[in-house]
């Protein structure tokens, strides 16, 4: 009984650390400044090939984590300053561009990298509990999204930095006469929003296969949990992605991964049904 | 009977109460201004007779029917027509195709476009006929605004801050259109921080507070009031 | 005619989703082809390939199977690594009444008169599998597999298989396509702790089970017809994570034979930078050789002829992996199967061959190209062909 | 402050058609115009979110025409827009912050003075801006502005949609601070209220030229001023 | 002024209710050829139309098989795309599931034909009913959205649920229990085998294959729904569409229920959708669950954000630009397809924000100028 709970539990936690991590950097590039970034995956990515090939090198696999990080924010900003930062008063297109970008470094990587990459092993052990036995990494992970989460939220609610990026997003040009660098701010949220992804990949390297169009398995799942969350996007990512870890570790472990899968989707449908605007649309109804 | 009325209406944003009980009427072919310190809640009491806001208690009615269940386009559909605060334009459309929406559900074809005409020369937008409204100017879309609400010829027409961001004299003509219009027999209801404009068209006159009621009478009566100067008008030595 | 060169055309994705296993096949054919051509040709008559990249997209598949069958005139065409790709092309090749070689593993069934399919079909690769593995490990069998047709087919030959042996399925789970996250999966395998795991996972995506299998500490002996042949997963992963791992293939780089040796050598000094030699890849290169061999005994590229040659039943070259004939009932191909155990460390051994095993299921349910039919139809075990 | 032949558009189209204009320093400056002159042009490009397509900006001195709006702000330049453009998803107190970007190091905010200026921020301190109401939100534009002690204001219908005793103070306020800190005011304005409370000295723009200017004795009769309104 | 408030009967409200019944009048009707909604007008514009559908109507005759096949495969994308235009050009509602109506008409084809063959010109019958299927379809998702008041990224998303739980669905229907009548939908492999659409003739049906008479039909068909497109636009209707993208509240405060007419638009552009899904079935003999997937979901909205989603006219011409361009592409780029294609659309969307269609007619107009500025400053020069 108590150890299936705990296995549930653990099933939940590991949905909801997908679900979290893979979807925080889009949070900021697309529920906050609007991109709609369909080379999110590709940033994913970067940041997990740069892990491993960080990890070949010889360097302990956190520091490779942080070089993948920081690779795919690196490139997240050259391609902001590049291309991203013409699009922002039309952001419709940005569909256009990152597909483009998406094709570029998924075919990119193929041809100068080859088709795939060998891995490296996840760290650490397993524990058991009962008949079962975990992956302690896993739980590592769930840690690490669940810090992640707060972690954005003082970011952009409580610094300085938070508060001038936020005012960029919404009303720009308005920033820019109360003296904001605009440009830089840009350039800073979208590569803080790559560097997520990348550090995603680079957590998620371990236990995944290495190929150029690895980024594919993620973005479903980002896209639907950001804008399951609504507006705040901080406020919102986290409640959501509670919600369909738990339709999505509960369908799976009764019906299998099939219903899982069709189980978020739908989840999907009924919660914006509900809430029209998200999740946090609904937390801060009372405010709108 | 009255054409609008308003029973205990109420509507609070988390505590926040932008209208309490308030009890309103207006009789047809009437001319009454809402004024009010800012915040009061004048917009708000637009919103909830548009249907925009839902009220959290309390009745409407209009013409003699109760539109509280109705959604939005039903209740402009029975006669009300409404130019907002902030300019509610179609802004990547040309003048002209905002204001043919405008009107396209009363005439068509030739009769249209004459109408359309008619009201751009009278908002002095002939020029920019084609125009992209929102590269008019602020005070043209305001223009363009209230062009759209009044050419429909509404029952009752809603103004939310018609002049302002106008000089003095376009005041002064919004206010004479206002003073036709209502000759011609329609009700009208205007929010106007300009007291100038507001003595030129009242003849009742709202003091909205809190979401509340707080004074209500002839123009002369509420400048006479000293409460509302406190409250509102300030040492004022014009009205 | 004479020395006017031969046109084979070759669909197989370089880019996209399945191109990891895939541009083997390009190279495969290539190699075959210069080969052939060095010899002088087929028939005294060069090989001339024509290569297009259909880039892992269904789509694409049959723009260009049109355009390669209209256009180009080629004499054969050889496309496709999914199933879905050689169910998007085969109207195609049958509306122009074109010769059609699938190499790829698959899961069995296509009764097709335009289709030569000449990779290994689960009755190949599972009655040598299930039966080994439950006198090695126990009767105790659970099956994983890739939730569309081939994990399902394959599934349905290894339920069969273990009940025929008198073994018992503890549990069958089918995951979807592109699933990467395998944790309630791996609790429920531990939950009915089998004593052999057969793993039908299909797709880079789905490989990713068995880092997190490793890493949750599974260690259950596994089965499998597709992976490390095709993926090579034993080169991608960090050991162990493949470790216990039993797969029958028709061919991988490591099979020790004279024979293997030698392809492998011309191989690389043809790619020299190959991350690998795959079955998909050896296939692609028998492939062109059968089709040499039935033109060469047909005497012309028409496909009438070469399909009367192929019923001679004498269609046969001698592989790298051993020797390979084409089954004139079916068109399918008999196949040596190794089976391949993946060590602790990812070294590969191969305790047991079977030499020439039939690709008997579809000929012996009812399917004969040789009678003067055109059929065009996939039939599956619990959907066998009309008996006659 | 010094405006030479300054041209400026939307585009391909012309709005500004060469203005001349000089705001000494302490000054307070009305521009007055009808509908669609191009005021708010004006004061757009003055801040640099609109780019010159001729002519010259001069502050103190320096030639500012290249320059981005955002140093320009830095420099000490505050601009009020029309319309307002408050943040809209964020609350009353985080606008106000974004306002201290303008700051010179070393020195504080004042919020006390801000709040005492607009005793409502304070209040809604925490509610959205976006659901403030029109005046509201004029107050709170004006107020983030103040936040970064700006030597020069740029103003555009500060009035509008400000009940009557709000426009009294802010007229006030704004006048204090003239003279208090010595701050350099240019306004657009429609509001004779405002503009004779407040300017000291007044320019009437048309099709995007300045076609008179208007000394402090001319303010002082109504009649005038409304004339050049009406123009 | 009192002569614009003196018009007749002042109160507009009876005005407002009866004007929605009206004659029609089929001149009128034809005048909304043109229009605010779609750019190009005027004599130049339909006499070049006539021009290019001329050019399109006898190329066939000096072109191979294959070409004309192809083109005509290009063709049954164009409906899809022209759908999305209205929905999302047009109505302002991004909807990243039109592949679920795609892939619903195309099954139903299948299934349809499949079961009761092609006689009797009955591949028509399976058309009009596989596309109603996609309108019902539309008809209730879009009541479930529309009238739940979605709308923004939140209606992408929800229409891209649709169709991924769709394909997912679809792909694991490979086991013999997944039949509908003797239709197999056979999973992730695909339906195969139905018939291409058949017209009935005195001497035998005429088979459609992908080839010359197909190709006519399918022109046709773009015609005839480019230009139903254009009146239904620059409608009263289309007025309120465009009114709705631009400010929904305020279309509202007209007198419009906002959600009638995206209503309306939604399942207009999906019918089209679910029209190309049946040509695109009936052309191929084939149909998959690949096909309502996300990179097959993403395509028409690069199609129709390419070749510029404010504007039929753009749309269309901008869509067969894209499949042609990167077909070729693909035949001719080996590996680096993919990387070029990446690049031609970053080039399109930073140097033609307007789209492909009309970035080439700034880009002629302008160099047009340039050529004109230099023959007068030559003039000048002269003079
Ligand atoms: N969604 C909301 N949440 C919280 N408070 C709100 C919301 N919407 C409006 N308010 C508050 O309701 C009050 C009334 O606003 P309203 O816009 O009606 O004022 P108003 O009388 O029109 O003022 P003004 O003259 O400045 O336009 C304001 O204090 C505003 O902050
Ligand atoms: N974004 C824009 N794009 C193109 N033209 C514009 C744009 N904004 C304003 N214009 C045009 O520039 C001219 C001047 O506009 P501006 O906003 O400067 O007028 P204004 O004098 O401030 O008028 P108001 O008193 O109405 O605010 C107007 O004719 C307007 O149509
Ligand atoms: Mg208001
Ligand atoms: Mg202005």
């Amino acid at each position: 009984m108590l150890e299936g709970l705990f296995a549930f539990l653990f099933q939940f936690g590991d949905a909801f650390a997908f679900l979290v991590l893979s979807a925080s950097g889009l949070a900021i590039i697309f529920g906050m400044m609007g991109v709609i970034n369909l080379a999110h995956g590709e940033f994913i990515m970067c940041g997990a090939y740069v892990t491993v090939t960080a990890a070949h090198a010889g360097l302990p696999l956190p520091l490779a984590i942080a070089c993948g990080s920081l690779a795919a924010g690196i490139i997240g900003i050259a391609l902001e300053r590049a291309i991203i930062n013409r699009l922002f008063d039309r952001p419709l297109d940005t569909i256009v561009a990152t597909w483009g970008i998406s094709l570029i470094a998924t075919q990119g990587t193929l041809i100068l990298l080859g088709s795939t990459m060998p891995g490296v092993g996840t760290p650490l052990g397993s524990f058991e509990m009962g008949s079962y036995s975990f992956s302690e990494y896993r739980v590592v992970l769930m840690v690490i999204a669940v810090a992640m989460m707060g972690g954005l939220y003082l970011l952009f609610h409580r610094t300085r930095y938070g508060i001038l990026a936020r005012a960029t997003i919404q009303v720009p040009h308005m920033a820019s006469a109360l003296g904001v660098n605009t440009k830089v701010m840009h350039s800073l949220t979208f590569g803080l929003g790559a560097a997520l992804a990348g550090l995603a990949g680079g957590l998620y390297a371990p236990t995944m296969t290495l190929v150029p169009t690895m980024g594919t398995a993620f973005i479903v799942e980002s896209f639907v949990t950001v804008v399951v969350g609504g507006a705040d996007v901080f406020l919102g990512t986290a409640p959501a992605a509670v919600v369909l870890a738990f339709i999505k570790a509960g369908m799976t472990s009764l019906y299998g991964q099939l219903f899982g899968l069709i189980g978020l989707l739908l989840t999907v449908i009924v919660v914006i049904r509900i809430m029209p605007r998200g999740l946090s649309g609904w937390l801060l109804r009372g405010r709108e | 009977m009255a054409i609008l009325q308003t029973r205990d209406l109420e509507k609070n944003f988390g505590g926040v109460f932008v209208a309490r009980s308030i009890n309103f009427e207006m009789q047809p072919g009437e001319i009454h201004c809402l004024i009010g310190p800012n915040g009061a809640g004048k917009s708000s009491f637009f919103r909830l007779i548009l249907g925009q806001h839902r009220p959290t208690a309390g009745t409407i009615w209009f013409d003699g029917q109760d539109i509280t269940p109705l959604r939005s386009y039903q209740r402009i559909r029975l006669g009300i027509s409404v130019k907002f605060q902030v300019p509610g334009i179609f802004k990547a459309l040309s003048v002209w195709q905002n204001l043919e929406i405008a009107l396209q559900d009363n005439l068509q074809g030739d009769s249209l476009s004459a109408e359309i005409r008619q009201v751009l020369d009278f908002i002095e937008l002939r020029d920019q006929a084609a125009e992209r409204a929102g590269n008019l100017s602020h005070g043209q879309q305001q223009w363009l605004e209230i062009g759209m609400a009044m050419s429909v010829k509404p029952k009752l027409l809603l103004l939310d801050e018609p002049t302002a961001g106008m000089s003095p004299q376009e005041t002064a003509k919004t206010g004479d259109m206002v003073r036709t219009l209502n000759a011609e027999g329609m009700t009208i209801l205007a929010v106007e921080h300009d007291m100038t404009f507001v003595r030129q068209i009242a003849q009742q006159v709202t003091v909205l507070h809190f979401g509340e009621i707080f004074a209500q009478g002839t123009i002369d009566q509420i400048v006479a009031d000293e409460r509302v100067a406190k409250i509102y008008l300030g040492k004022t030595n014009e009205a | 005619q004479d020395g006017e060169p031969i046109r084979i055309g070759i669909l197989e994705d370089q880019s996209g989703e399945f191109a990891a296993a895939t541009i083997q096949k390009v190279h495969g054919a290539q190699l075959a082809a210069a080969e052939i051509n060095e010899a002088g040709g087929i028939l005294g008559r060069p090989i001339e390939l024509v290569i297009y990249d259909p880039q892992s997209d269904n789509r694409r598949y049959q723009e260009l199977m049109r355009r390669i069958l209209q256009r180009d005139q080629v004499d054969v065409v050889f496309a496709g690594f999914s199933s879905a790709s050689r169910e998007a092309v085969r109207p195609i090749v049958n509306q122009f009444d074109a010769l059609y070689f699938y190499t790829n593993q698959y899961e069995g069934g296509v009764c097709d008169a335009n289709v030569v399919a000449t990779g290994a079909v689960p009755e190949q690769q599972f009655s040598t599998l299930v039966p080994w593995m439950m006198e090695q490990y126990g009767p105790r069998v659970y099956t994983i597999a890739a939730d569309y047709n081939f994990g399902q087919i394959s599934a349905e030959w290894v339920r069969q298989l273990v009940e025929e042996n008198g073994g018992e399925m503890v549990g069958e789970e089918f995951i979807p396509l592109g699933v990467s996250q395998f944790s309630q999966t791996i609790q429920n395998i531990q939950e009915a702790d089998p004593d052999v795991l057969m793993t039908l996972l299909v797709g880079t995506a789905q490989a990713s089970f068995y880092e997190q299998a490793a890493s949750a500490n599974l260690g259950i002996p596994m089965g499998s017809s597709v992976n490390v042949a095709q993926g090579y997963e034993h080169r991608r992963f960090d050991p162990p994570a493949l470790s216990g791992m039993h797969v029958t293939a028709n061919y991988i780089e490591e099979v020790d034979t004279p024979a293997s040796r030698d392809f492998v050598e011309r191989w690389r000094a043809m790619f020299p930078d190959e991350v690998y030699i795959n079955q998909p890849g050896q296939n692609s290169y028998v492939g062109i050789y059968l089709y040499a061999t039935a033109v060469e005994m047909a005497g012309s590229t028409d496909m009438a002829a070469v399909r009367e040659a192929i019923q001679t039943g004498d269609v046969c070259v001698d592989a790298p992996e051993g020797r390979v004939c084409i089954d004139p009932a079916s068109q399918h191909a008999s196949h040596t199967i190794y089976l391949v155990e993946v060590g602790e460390d990812h070294s590969i051994t191969i305790p047991q061959v079977w030499e020439n095993i039939e690709p008997y299921w579809l000929g012996e349910a009812g399917c004969d190209l040789t009678l003067d039919e055109d059929p065009d139809a996939q039939y599956t075990p619990s959907n066998p062909p009309p008996a006659r | 402050m010094q405006i030479i032949g300054l041209r400026s558009g939307y585009g391909g189209k012309p709005v500004l058609q060469g203005i001349d204009l000089e705001v000494g320093k302490g000054e307070i400056v009305a521009v007055i115009g009808r509908n669609g002159v191009g005021k708010s042009t004006l004061m757009r490009a003055l801040m640099g979110l609109l780019p010159a397509t001729a002519g010259q900006i001069l502050i103190a001195d320096r030639d500012v025409t290249q320059v981005s709006p955002h140093k320009r702000a830095r420099m000490g330049l505050g601009y009020i827009p029309q319309g307002r453009d408050v943040f809209p998803r964020m609350t009353v107190a985080e606008n106000l912050a974004v306002g201290e970007t303008l700051l010179k190091r070393g020195i504080d905010p004042d919020y006390k003075r801000i709040y005492q200026y607009f005793p409502v921020l304070k209040e809604r301190a925490t509610q959205r801006a976006g659901t403030l109401s029109g005046g509201q939100q004029q107050q709170l534009a004006i107020a983030r502005v103040l936040v970064g002690r700006p030597d020069i204001i740029l103003l555009d219908e500060p009035s509008e949609g400000i009940q009557p005793n709000i426009v009294q103070d802010i007229a006030r306020n704004v006048r204090d601070l003239n003279r208090e800190l010595g701050i350099t005011v240019l306004f657009v304005e429609q509001n004779l209220d405002m503009i004779t409370l407040l300017a000291q000295r007044c320019f009437v723009i048309d099709k995007g030229q300045i076609v008179a200017s208007l000394s402090a004795e001319d303010l002082n009769d109504p009649e005038t001023v409304r004339r050049h309104l009406a123009l | 002024m009192s002569d614009l408030a003196s018009r007749e009967g002042t109160a507009g409200a009876t005005g407002r209710a009866g004007g929605a019944r009206r004659r029609w009048r089929p001149l009128r009707t034809l005048a909304r050829l043109n229009g605010p909604q779609t750019l190009g007008r005027g004599p130049a514009f339909w006499i070049g139309f006539v021009v290019v559908c001329a050019l399109v109507g006898i190329y066939p005759l000096f072109s191979d098989g294959w070409t004309v096949g192809n083109t005509a495969y290009f063709f049954t994308w164009t409906f899809m795309a022209m759908g999305l235009c209205v929905i999302w050009g047009y109505a302002g509602a991004l909807s990243f599931g039109q592949t679920a109506f795609f892939g619903l008409s195309g099954y139903a084809y299948g299934v349809l034909t499949l079961n009761f063959g092609s006689a009797y010109g009955f591949t028509f019958g399976a058309l009009l009913i596989g596309v109603a299927a996609s309108a019902l379809l539309a008809l209730l998702l879009g009541y479930f959205l529309f009238y739940g008041r979605i709308s923004g990224v939140f209606l992408g998303i929800v229409t891209l649920s649709v169709t991924l739980v769709f394909e997912t669905f679809m792909a694991q229907t490979a086991g013999p229990e997944w039949t509908v009548g003797s239709a197999r939908l056979n999973g992730f492999n695909g339906m195969t085998g139905m018939p291409p659409l058949t017209l009935p003739w005195f001497d035998g049906d005429i088979v459609l294959w992908p080839d010359i008479p197909l190709y006519y039909l399918l022109m046709g068909l773009v015609i005839v729904c480019y230009l139903g497109l254009r009146i239904f636009v620059n409608s009263r209707f289309g007025n309120v569409l465009v009114a709705i993208r631009e400010n929904p509240d305020r279309a509202e405060t007209l007198g419009y229920d906002i959600r009638r007419y995206q209503l309306g638009a939604f399942v207009v552009g999906s019918s089209l959708a679910g029209l190309s899904g049946v040509l695109y079935t009936a052309w191929g003999q084939y149909i998959t669950p690949n096909s309502m997937g996300l990179y097959a979901a993403a395509l028409p909205i690069v199609w129709v954000a390419v070749g510029g989603r404010s504007d039929l006219t753009a749309t269309l011409v901008g869509t067969l630009a894209v499949l042609w361009v990167f077909q070729t592409l693909t035949i001719y780029g080996s590996q680096y397809a993919l990387v070029v294609m990446g690049a031609l659309l970053l080039v399109t969307v930073l140097f033609a924000p307007r789209g492909l269609a009309l970035g080439l007619v700034d880009l002629a107009g302008w160099s047009w100028g340039r050529l004109r500025g230099r023959k007068a400053r030559n003039g000048q020069g002269d003079a």
